[in-house]
Formats: C-alpha cells, structure tokens, sequence
C-alpha cells in the first residue's frame, strides 16, 4: 500500500523533499513567503510553455518549434509596437500568426504523417528565420507602451501578475484536456492514434488545434518574458525548449503512468524552478548547481520507479 | 566588392551593432555585404568561413572571434589571397587588421570605476559568461584590479546563461537579494544585459536596495536605465560605430591596393554615466 | 512427468487470477487447456514461462522442482510458448521475427540471412505455404501474424514443451487444419504441446487430455477420449450449456449499406454490394483473403479513387468515420490491441470514445461526466458481463476474451443501423460466445444491416443468412439458404489458390 | 511502380535535386570537386555525432545527453594535453569516460525504465556541470600537442582526414547494426520492447551498449571538434542536438520505414551539409538560409509522404 502511494505519486514527494530540505537549510531566506511566492513567479513562464508543450504531447506528438515561437512572440510584439499598432491589437495579431504556424505543423504532422520532430524542427527553423528577419537580428528594446508592461509585472491581488497568468494558463488547460471531450479525443489519439481514428476521432482538425494552442501558448510567453524583461531578443526563447521537455516528461511520471499532464507538468516546473532558486540561495556556484540539479531530477524520477514494485 | 561578415554571436547586441555598422558602411560604399550567424557554434564557423572562401569574396569580416579558434581557415582565406577584417577579435599574421576595444581593459575600466563607486570595499555580485573569449578577458580584467583592492570581496558569482540572459540574471539576482539581502554593494556585469536583470530584480524585489550596477557594452536597455537614475550607474560603450567605420576604412585601403596603417588599432572606449547623459540623480 | 503444477496463486492487485491451480502434463502428449475468459489460462502459461512469478505453489520439471525466474531460464528448459496476445517487430519481415532472442545463424561474425530462410522454410511450409516470409509484420493481417508467431515457435530444436495460447483464434478451418497437423505430428515426435482454446471441437479433435479451469482453479481434468462438449462447458461454466433459442430469421427489409463498383482487389476488380435490414451478411476468407480490406474501405478507414457507398441513401466519403458513425454504423475491428483498445486509458475511457455525447454531464456541454463514464462502464460490464475490477482499470489487465467485449460494448446503447464486425468472438469463450451472437441477432431485429467477417465456421453458420466469399482478394461466391454448407464454403475459400495452380 | 520508388527512395531523391540545383545555381564554386569534396569534410562531425544517436535510436531511445558529451569530449581532452598525459592515453580516458556516461544513462532507461527524454536530459545537465568545472568555464586554447591537430586536420589518402574518420564510423556502425546479431537485438528492443523481453532478449545489457556507444561516439566528435578549430569551448557541442536529430529522424524516412539507419542518417546529414553549404556560396543571408532550410527539409520529406499513395 505504502509503495503503492509512493509508485504514483513518487515524483511528488519528491518535490515536497526538495522543499522541506531547502527550507531547513535556508529557513531565513528560501523558506520565507516572500520567496515562495517569487518561485512562482520565476517558474510562471517556464510553467506556461510546458502545458502548451503538454498539448501537443498528449497528442502524442513533439513540437520542437516552441522555443522559436517563444521568441518569434517578443519580437514580433515589439515590431507591432514599434509601428504603432494599439497594444490589444498587437496581441491578438501576434497570438493568429504564432496559431497559424502551429496549425501549420499539425497539418503536416498529422495529414501527411510526417514525424514531428522532423517537421516541428524545420517550421522551427522557418519561424527563426523570420524572426531574425523582423528584428534584423538585433535585440528589441523601446516603443513598449507603458500598459503593456504592467501585464507581466508587478501584483495583482496580493500575487504577481505573472503568477496569475500561470494559474490561469495551467486550469483552462487542464479544463481542456481532463474535462472536455477535446481533451479526451487528444489522449485517445496519442494512445493509439490507429484506434482513435477507426472510432470515429478526427485526427487532423484535433492534431492541429493542440499544435495551434501550443503555440500561441509559446508566443503569449514571448509577449510576458518582453514584459518582463523590457526588450525582445530573436534567440530568447532558445533556453525553454530543454527545459519545457524536462517539466513535462518529469510530470508524466506523476499522477497518470507515461501520459502527458497538467498537474505533473506543474509539479515538473516547480521542481526545477525550486532547486534552481533554492541553490543559488544557498549560494552554490552554478557549475555545481547543474551536477546537483541533474542529480535531483534522476532522484526524483528514480523514487518512482523503486518504490514500484517490479 | 563582395564582403561576406561572419560571426557566431549576431544575436547578442554589441556584435549586432557593429554588423550593422559596418554593413551600412558598406552600403555607402557601394560593397555587397552580407551577414552569416552560426548561433554560438564554432564548428559550423569553421565550415561557413571554408565556403565563403570557397565562394572567393573580395574580403572577409569576422565579429567578435579569436581567430586562433578557426586558424585553419583563416589561413585558408589568407592562402587565397582574401583580406579577413577583425572586428572585436584578436590580432595575427593572417588577420589583416584588428580593430577592437581591448577587453582586459575594458574589465580594469569597469572595475576600478566600480570600486572607485563602493569606495574601496564592499561586497560584489559577478555576472560572468567565460565561455566567450572576449567577455573572459573582461573576468581577466577584474581579476588583476581585485588584487589591489584587498577590501572587495565577490560574495556571489553567476555563470549567465545564453540565450536569455537578462530574465537568466534576473532570476538570479532576485535569489541573491533573498539571500543577501541588502548586504549587497555592487553588481559587475560582463556584459549589460544581466545587470539589466539585476536591476530588474531590484526593482521588483528590492526598489530601495543600496546596491549599485555597472556593466560593459552600452547597452539602450541599460542606457535607458541610467538615464532614469536606477541603480544602474555606468556602462562602458565600446565604440562599435567607430570600429566598423575603421574597419571598413582600412579594407577600403586594402581593396584599393594599399596597406593597413597598422595589424591591430584599438579605439578607446566610452565610459556612460549619467553625468555624461546629463542628468543629475541623487 | 514433463510438467507438474501444484496449488499454484497468483493475486493481482486484489484480482485472484491463480487459486490453486493443478497441471500434469506428460512428454508426447496434446494438452488442451480449458475455462472461460479470465479464469486464469495466459496467467498460468505465464508463470511457466517466467513473466509473472507465482505467489504460493510449485512447478516440477521431470519431477524436480524449479523456480522459473525469466524467460531465458524457459527456454533453456526447451519450453517454447505462443502468447495470446500478438508480439511482433513490426519492421521485422517474418524470417526476422522468427530470430528475435534465439541465436541466430552467421558466417564469421556475420549473420548469415541466407541460413536464416532456409532454417524458417520448413517450418513455415509446414502451416503456412502462402505465408509472405519477406513481408514486415507490421503490414500483415492479424492472421498472417499469428501464423508468424506460430512459425517461430515450431522452428527451433530442442523443444520439449510448446504451449500455444490460442493460436487459432484468427485462424479460419484451412489454417487450423493445417496446424492441427503440425501439432500432432510434434507429439508423435515426443514433444509435448498445451493447446487453450475456445473452439471445443478442435479441442476435442486434436487433444489427448484436458485440463479445465474456472476462477483460477482446476475444476476437471482428464483423457479427451468419451469427454463430450457438454462435459467440458460444465466443467468450464459450472452450469449446463446454454443455448438461447434460435430466433426466428427476419424477412430483409430495407437497404441499409450499398456499395457500388467500389475498387478492390489485386488486378482492378470491384465490389458491389447491397446489404438490407435485419440481414446478416457473413464474409469468409482464408487469412489475407481481404476481407478486413474491405471492412475497412467500407468503414471509410482507407481511400479510395471511385465508387460509391451509401448508408440509407446518404452517400459517405472515404475518411469520414465521424458521418458513418452519425449515421448509425459501428464497427468492430480484428486487432483489439492494434486497432482496438487505448491501453493507457481507463476501460471506462475505451468504452466512450466512439461516442463522447452520451457521458455529458449536460446534453449541450462538451463536458465529459466521470460519473457517467463509470455509471455506462458498469451498464455494459453486466449486459456482457465482463470481468473487471473497476471502470478506471487500465484494458489490460483484462483477459485477452474481456477485452474483445469491451471492443464490442464500446457501441452499445446507441441506435445501431449498421454493425460492421470483424472476427466479433475472437478469443471469447463459449457462453460469452453465446451472448454476443444473441445480441447481434437482436440488432439485427431491430433492424440493423450485419456485414461480419469471421474465420469462425461455427460462427459464419450460426449466424449469417447470407455469405460471401473472398479468395485472394476476389469475391468467389455468394451463397444463401441451403446453400450455405462449409463444403462449398471452403470449397470458394480456396478458388483463388486453385486458379493460380491451374496456371 | 514510379511512384513505389519514391515513397521508399523520395528523401534520397530530394537530396539529388538539391545538389542539382546548387550545381546549376553556382557551377564555378559549388560544383566543383574541391567544394563537394569539402562537404565532406565539413558534413562528418555532425554525421558522427548522428551516426552515435542513430545507435539509440534504433533501440528506440532519445539522448539528449550528446551534445553535452561533444563538449565534455573536447574540454577533457584538453585538461588532460594540459596536464601533460600522452595524446593516446588522454584518447582512451576521454572515450572511457564518456562510455561510463552513457552506460549510466542506458542502465537508469532500462533497468528503472525512466524515460529516456528525462533520464538523459538529467545526465546532460551533469555531463555539462562536470565539462563546466573542469574548464572553469573558459574556452580552452593552446597545449595541444602537434600529433593531436593531425587526427582531425588535413588530408590522408587523397581525402580531409575529417571525412575518413565519418566513414570509418559509418562503416562499423552499419556493420554493427545491420549485420551483427547486436544490431538485430537493438531494433528488436526499438520496434517491440516488450516482444524482444518476451522472446528473451536482454534489455538492459543491448541498452547499456547503444548509450555507451553513443557517448563514446560524441566525446570523440568533441576531440575532433577541438583539433579542427584548435580549441574547446564548454559549451561547443550544443550546436549539435537538434541538428543529429534532424539528421536521423530525415534518415528515418529514406531507406526504411521509421526505423533509424545509418545510410539513411548519413542522407540526412548530407541534406543539412549540402544545403548550408550551398546557400552560403550562393551568397544568401543568414536569417534567409533559415526560412530556405526549414523550406527544403519539409519539402524533403513531404516530397515521400506524397508520393507514397495513400
Ligand atoms: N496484469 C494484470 N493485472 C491485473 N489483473 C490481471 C492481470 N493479468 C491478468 N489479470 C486478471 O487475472 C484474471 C485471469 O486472467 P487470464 O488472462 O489468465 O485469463 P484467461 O483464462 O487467459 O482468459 P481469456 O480466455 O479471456 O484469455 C483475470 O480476471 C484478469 O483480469
Ligand atoms: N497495412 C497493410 N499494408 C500492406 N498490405 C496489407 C496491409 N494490411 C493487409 N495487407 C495485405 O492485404 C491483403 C488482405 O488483407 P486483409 O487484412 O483484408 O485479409 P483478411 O482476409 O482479413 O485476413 P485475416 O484473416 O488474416 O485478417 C493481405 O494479403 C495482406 O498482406
Ligand atoms: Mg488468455
Ligand atoms: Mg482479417
């Protein structure tokens, strides 16, 4: 029974371990309120791609142009602004055009069977190229209007706004994908695609709207990290596209056995939000911090799979 | 003439810049210029710098690379008699001419300056990215000014990660801040961006930390931030419109069958605070 | 005394699969093991071959005893095993799969793929001369694998104990016959074979002791000789067979599915035809006859340039199994596990997808209802009585017969006008057996057209009232009546193979 | 029949036409013997490095630890030529090393049965920690002994000795995977896990042997990475993650059917060589090379995906 519990929900545990260590370690600077809501902030960017890249996998696919479209996002925001485009408008437009390079991917992947890494990869490569293109390789900086900042920083409601986006993002997500029939035709076709499809599960139309959804995810986070940071650059997405795999894959060991999920996408984020904020507190240098970081997450997998019975 | 400008940082802002310059340099000039990036990837330079020469150019510019880390094929560009232009690299035989900011002693610029600030001692947070040649020089730099100032001590050091070092910085500052707290009397950054990071934190975290920052580039972001009297108080300008325009002139000679005025000409940076913006902050 | 099991338990999560089994087998005997779906068969062949360790009793070979840890640990023993459930490479050709964890034949360090045909041959002449050896498994029928898996575990030296769970179960007459052969003449040669299946006359044909079991435990087990089928469904079931009464034959009404000049077949021929309401239309094939092919075109699972088909008149496009569904077609596939069931969701989950709508919580909303799904889970679980622990178990942990129900429970409570069967019973026992083709009969009732492919004959007589026969492809008889006698059945089955040898 | 041949051969013949078209497009420089003769050269780190995750992958695993492994080859190699160990023993500690790595990672896939996205994902972020402290994070240059530069440098037997090497690889690998009973074994544990466990086959020992295989293969492309460019960066290898992937995944769809092979990788890297090449010596810019190399691999394998019927 015990090594019941911890076979499913092992990773958790982890992760409540990691916290009550660092929390002992460091009770006056990691363990205060202050910084446990920051980790939510810090992790709210890294937590929004991975539950678009949840999407996509539950569907069985992969959808490597993320990290692209996450840049592809601020700069094309940052090129609108600069041309005067009112900010509402700028936004929807920006989150179409980031739509239509996700459909784009699912209709390749899922019409033409295509396998995704390949297809995902080389729309990728397009969407960066056209980002260089917009920005002439340059960093974006200027034109935001002031509005605009304030939805990726600062507070709302006693939690920072970023945060909010998280939350937001993350229960529509799982809404979509536990509790409507979408979600269930995703899971169905990322099971067995062959079953879904001979009953009755359209696989083109349900592919391309999780690639869709993806990847406006990826650019709202463009948009948010512009906010956040004050200025685009054409490769600032590049260091999500590991790292969003590694919270996703890391949440498919939790709850449900191999299968892409929101809540384990969360509890993913937070675990690699949390041991990077928690050894920089501890003043740990960053070469060690990845030996150690890399550790954890095998550890945290590993619990899992040994407190299974084989 | 046909001027192929090669680099593997384009999208980092001082390497843009000078592309950019020294592509409107060009233009002006009547050169057909073009830009290739290999995106961090050294061996991928290698094999472009192979092609281009291949493809025989009138000249080669290489941005922001240590031509020891594709010596073979800048020689190769050399033995095919192509004038290879170095912006923001290093000086040698197959390199026609050099035209940079030294980079060690843009690192014992910022520091001295920065201790000068803190008053001789304090305690420091280093931003550091040594895996880029040049930006390890400026880590050189500080190494050499900390031994004559016994009082400094680094009490952190972030290694930042590329691509996205400002949200990379700021994230870490923001977790030095919890950790520091307002033990902390100044950031030195390699490059701007993560002190634009640093700043950042402060402002969400800590807006009346004591702290101030200083980096090297000139950054508009970081500029913009001085200027609006932050706790980012100087950043170092390397001339890159004057660079590009040095290079371009130089090559200019070279195509006209002159010579360079010498292997290696450095232009001297520029220091930007906010009395040079003039504004007065208190 | 090869084999000796002794009180041999097995609990699952709170499933008793194993409870105190007995099996005595001896060398150069065929051993027929018997009992309905899930009374614990593939579990107990799985403890002897080491992929699922008992909790309590023993296993002796020639008389001493042995803990069976893994697989190569059964080998070694020379015992040889056929799983219930399909496993091939997929890109592997069949000579291939026939090596997969055996040694295989090399030149030098190299392997040596000549050797490796010459060595699968023979075995495969022996069941299956139309096999295509070179075909990667994954582009075969569900027959042609089972034939593979057959293959291979003829062809290697040194067996002493081949266990076959189900092997015939796609199998149509002309194949079985054939590894019925195959399967006496390894006992004659000393090996010895325990054979489960549901077919109880190939049981009673080729089998020279049986051995029956029910919720895990022996009931009966003795000499087929003076055993009658009735004998074994007591033992099986604890109950006197029963056979619902055959219903009355309803007249054929209406046309239902129409195809017209539909392109099928090898050499550009087409198919037409026309099936009513309240028929039964039984298709017949050897293995890779085709007829799944065309159950598949029909579904709108496979494009096709041409022709026409019409369910009540509305004409479908291929691709569009949603409209099909809409408009009142189900279908059961062949591969439960291929093509079947999502194993990583719940059986709950696999009995609503074909139909999302009927576990709202509320009619307009897409949302899906856990107590619905659980409440429909558990409707169809007593209408098929399905043996399953929960609605939220994952398919497999249900025996292989369970699992072809859910394939078929999926589309109950719905208006069914047309019901598209491929092998329907494959792998479920008698009584199960009985209760499906008692549903179909009421669809049928009701209304609804049957289009079934089977390689049943059992099956194709009790039910059709029509059949149609395929042979390579070709439709080479249509029989209805009188005329529907496995004679003449078979007979067309092999029409295509005849012609060929004529040429 | 026509058709036939171009769903199985249309990503080779894709490959063709490329090659065409650039000798067309630019006869004096991209046609020439020397130019084609220097794709080779420039073509062999990657097809290494891809012929090492074609092992994995035929096994039906990722690693994402390779493009750690080629910077951690490079760095150690140095350290140790720094350090004063002979050239040929710092070969065989660099390799030794590298191959416990990827033992490591294919013992926690197979025996826990992690996913290998997160399980080598996590020994990445330790291989890179480890390159990082033995490098302090610096580029590495000078103390190479002469010897060393020639293994990667120049010219043998009329060839760049860069290209030798790629086809020795090659060779042994398309050995190893199609004629010798270990490769039968990895394909059979790749295509069906469970119908190899089922048939005997032992998982966690084959596994152990792709990954350590792999990782020897990427520490050697980051020995020849440094002598080529005479220094090493720790960080040097990234380039070369979604590049092998993009390789072996487009050889997947040349040949045979969604199985990695290594004929059909070294298509893929030629692809990738050829096309970079080419665009260069055309003269086209960077960000405009992007949009054309996503264009053409999609058209690539879309090329197949049409001319296969469906
Ligand atoms: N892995 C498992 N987890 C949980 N329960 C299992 C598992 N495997 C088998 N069972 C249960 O054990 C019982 C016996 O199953 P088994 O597969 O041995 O039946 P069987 O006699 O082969 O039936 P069939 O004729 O349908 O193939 C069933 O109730 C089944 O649900
Ligand atoms: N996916 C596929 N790709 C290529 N050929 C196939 C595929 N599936 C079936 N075939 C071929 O089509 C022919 C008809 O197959 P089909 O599945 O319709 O036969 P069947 O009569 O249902 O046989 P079985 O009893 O084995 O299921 C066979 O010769 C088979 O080899
Ligand atoms: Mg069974
Ligand atoms: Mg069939």
């Amino acid at each position: 029974m015990m090594s019941d519990l911890f076979g499913k929900y092992g990773t958790l545990f982890a992760l409540i371990l990691i916290v009550a260590a660092f929390a002992v370690a460091s009770p006056g600077a990691f363990g205060t309120p202050g910084n446990l809501i920051n980790i939510t902030q810090q992790m709210s960017l890294l937590a929004i791609v991975s539950v678009g890249v949840t999407l996509v996998m539950a569907a069985g696919e992969f959808d490597l142009a993320t990290a692209s479209l996450v840049s592809f996002g601020g700069i094309l925001v940052m090129v609108l602004f600069a041309a005067g485009v009112p900010a509402p408008l700028a936004f929807v437009i920006v989150l179409m055009a980031a739509g239509c390079f996700g459909a784009f991917s699912g209709f390749i992947v899922s019409h033409f069977q295509v396998l995704s890494f390949v297809a995902t990869l080389a729309v990728g490569t397009i969407v960066g190229g056209v980002t260089f293109m917009l920005s002439d390789g340059a960093t974006l900086f200027g034109g935001m209007p002031p509005g605009v900042r304030d939805i990726a920083r600062g507070w709302t409601f006693g939690l920072p706004t970023l945060t909010w986006w998280m939350i937001g993002v993350s229960v529509a997500a799982w809404l979509l994908l536990d509790k409507i029939e979408f979600g269930r035709r995703l899971y169905a076709i990322g099971g067995n695609r062959e079953a879904a499809r001979l009953a009755g599960v359209r696989i083109v139309p349900n592919t391309m709207a999780a690639f869709a959804l993806s990847a406006m995810l990826a650019a709202l986070v463009g948009m948010l990290l512009t906010g956040r940071i004050g200025s685009a650059n054409p490769t600032g997405g590049g260091g999500y596209l590991l790292t969003a795999y590694a919270a996703v894959f890391l949440g498919m060991t939790v709850f449900r056995d191999g299968e892409a999920n929101v809540p384990g996408t969360l509890v993913g984020a937070t675990i690699i939000a949390v041991i990077s904020n928690g050894l920089t507190i501890l003043g740990v240098s960053t070469f060690l911090q990845d030996i150690i970081t890399g550790s954890i997450i095998l550890a945290a997998v590993l619990v899992r799979r040994i407190g299974k019975a084989k | 003439a046909d001027v192929t400008i090669l680099t593997p940082y384009i999208s980092s802002i001082p390497t843009n810049e000078m592309a950019q310059a020294f592509k409107a340099e060009g233009d002006k000039r009547g050169w057909n210029t073009t830009i290739i990036d290999t995106r961090n990837d050294f061996g991928q330079l290698a094999s472009r710098i192979e092609d281009t020469v291949n493809a025989r150019p009138d000249a080669i510019v290489l941005i922001s690379v240590d031509h020891a880390q594709v010596g073979d094929q800048v020689a190769a560009a050399a033995a095919a008699g192509i004038p290879v232009v170095s912006l923001d690299g290093t000086a040698g035989k197959d390199v026609t001419v050099n035209v940079t900011s030294n980079n060690f002693d843009l690192g014992v610029m910022l520091s001295e300056e920065l201790f000068k600030a803190i008053g001789g001692k304090g305690k420091i947070v280093k931003f550091y990215h040594s895996a880029h040649p040049g930006v390890h020089q400026r880590e050189l730099g500080l190494d050499e000014v900390l031994k004559k100032y016994p009082d400094v001590r680094i009490a952190a050091a972030h290694f930042v990660k590329v691509p996205g070092p400002i949200d990379d910085g700021r994230i870490a500052m923001e977790n030095f801040l919890r950790q520091f707290g307002d033990d902390i009397d100044a950031v030195w950054a390699a490059f701007d961006d993560p002190g634009i990071g640093a700043e950042l934190a402060a402002e969400s975290e800590r807006p009346d930390a004591k702290f101030i920052i200083m980096g090297i580039d000139g950054n508009a972001q970081a500029v913009d931030m001085i200027k609006s009297c932050t706790h980012f108080k100087a950043t170092l300008r390397q001339d890159f419109g004057k660079m590009a325009a040095i290079g371009a002139e130089q090559l200019d000679e070279v195509l006209g069958g002159g010579k360079v005025d010498s292997g290696e000409i450095y232009v001297p940076a520029v220091m930007i605070t906010p009395q040079t913006l003039g504004v007065t902050c208190n | 005394m090869l084999l000796e099991v002794r009180h041999l338990g097995k609990r699952f999560d709170g499933v008793r699969a194993l409870d105190g089994v007995d099996l005595s087998v001896v060398a150069g005997s065929v051993h027929g093991l018997l009992g309905e779906n899930g009374a614990g068969k593939s579990t107990l062949i799985k403890t002897l071959s080491g992929l699922v360790t008992p909790d309590s009793g023993e296993i002796r070979v020639d008389g001493a005893l042995r803990g069976i840890a893994g697989v190569r640990e059964a080998e070694a023993l020379g015992f040889r095993f056929i799983h219930q459930e399909l496993s091939l490479v997929p890109h592997f050709t069949a000579v291939e799969n026939c090596f997969v964890g055996r040694p295989y034949p090399r030149r030098g360090p190299v392997i040596d793929r000549a050797a490796m045909r010459a060595r699968v041959e023979p075995a495969a002449r022996l069941v299956a001369p139309d096999l295509p050896l070179d075909l990667p498994a994954g582009r075969m029928t569900t027959g042609q694998k089972q034939l593979v898996e057959i293959v291979r575990a003829l062809m290697t030296d040194g067996a002493r104990l081949i266990v076959m769970d189900e092997p015939t179960a796609s199998l149509s007459d002309g194949e079985a016959e054939r590894l019925h052969r195959a399967v006496r003449a390894l006992a004659a040669q000393g090996v010895a074979v325990i054979f489960i299946s549901h077919r109880l006359d190939e049981v009673l044909a080729i089998c020279d002791r049986y051995t029956v079991l029910r919720n895990g435990r022996t009931t009966g087990t003795g000499g087929i000789v003076g055993t009658t089928r009735a004998d074994l469904i007591r033992l099986m079931s604890g109950h006197e067979e029963r056979r619902p009464a055959p219903s009355a034959p309803v007249a054929p009404g209406r046309p239902v599915l129409e195809l017209s000049d539909l392109p099928f077949g090898p050499s550009g021929g087409s198919v037409s035809l026309t099936v009513r309401e309240g028929e039964i239309v039984g298709l017949y094939g050897l293995v890779g006859a085709g007829r799944s092919s065309l159950l598949k075109l029909v579904w709108g699972a496979r494009h096709h340039a041409g022709g026409r088909i019409r369910i009540d008149d509305v004409e479908l496009a291929p691709g569009r199994i949603d409209r099909r569904i809409a408009a009142g077609a189900a279908y059961v596939p062949e591969d439960r596990r291929g093509e079947g069931l999502v194993t990583q969701r719940s059986i709950a989950d696999n009995l609503a997808i074909a139909d999302l709508s009927a576990v709202r919580t509320h009619a307009r909303l897409p949302v899906a209802s856990a107590r619905m799904l659980s409440a429909r889970a558990m409707a169809i679980r007593d209408q098929l009585s399905i043996k399953m622990a929960s609605p939220w178990a994952k398919p497999l942990t249900l025996s292989g017969g369970n699992q072809q129900k859910l394939l078929f429970g999926r589309w109950s409570g719905r208006k069914i006008r047309l019901l598209i069967l491929d092998e329907p019973s494959r792998g479920v026992d008698v009584g199960a057996k009985a209760e499906i083709h008692a549903i179909v009969r009421q669809l049928a009732a009701q209304g609804a057209a049957v289009l079934m492919a089977t390689s049943d004959m059992d099956e194709l007589l009790a039910l059709s009232s029509r059949v149609l026969v395929m042979a390579g492809g070709v439709m080479t008889a249509e029989l209805a009546g009188d005329d529907i006698v496995p004679k003449t059945i078979v007979a067309a089955a092999f029409a295509h193979s005849d012609r060929k040898e004529q040429r």
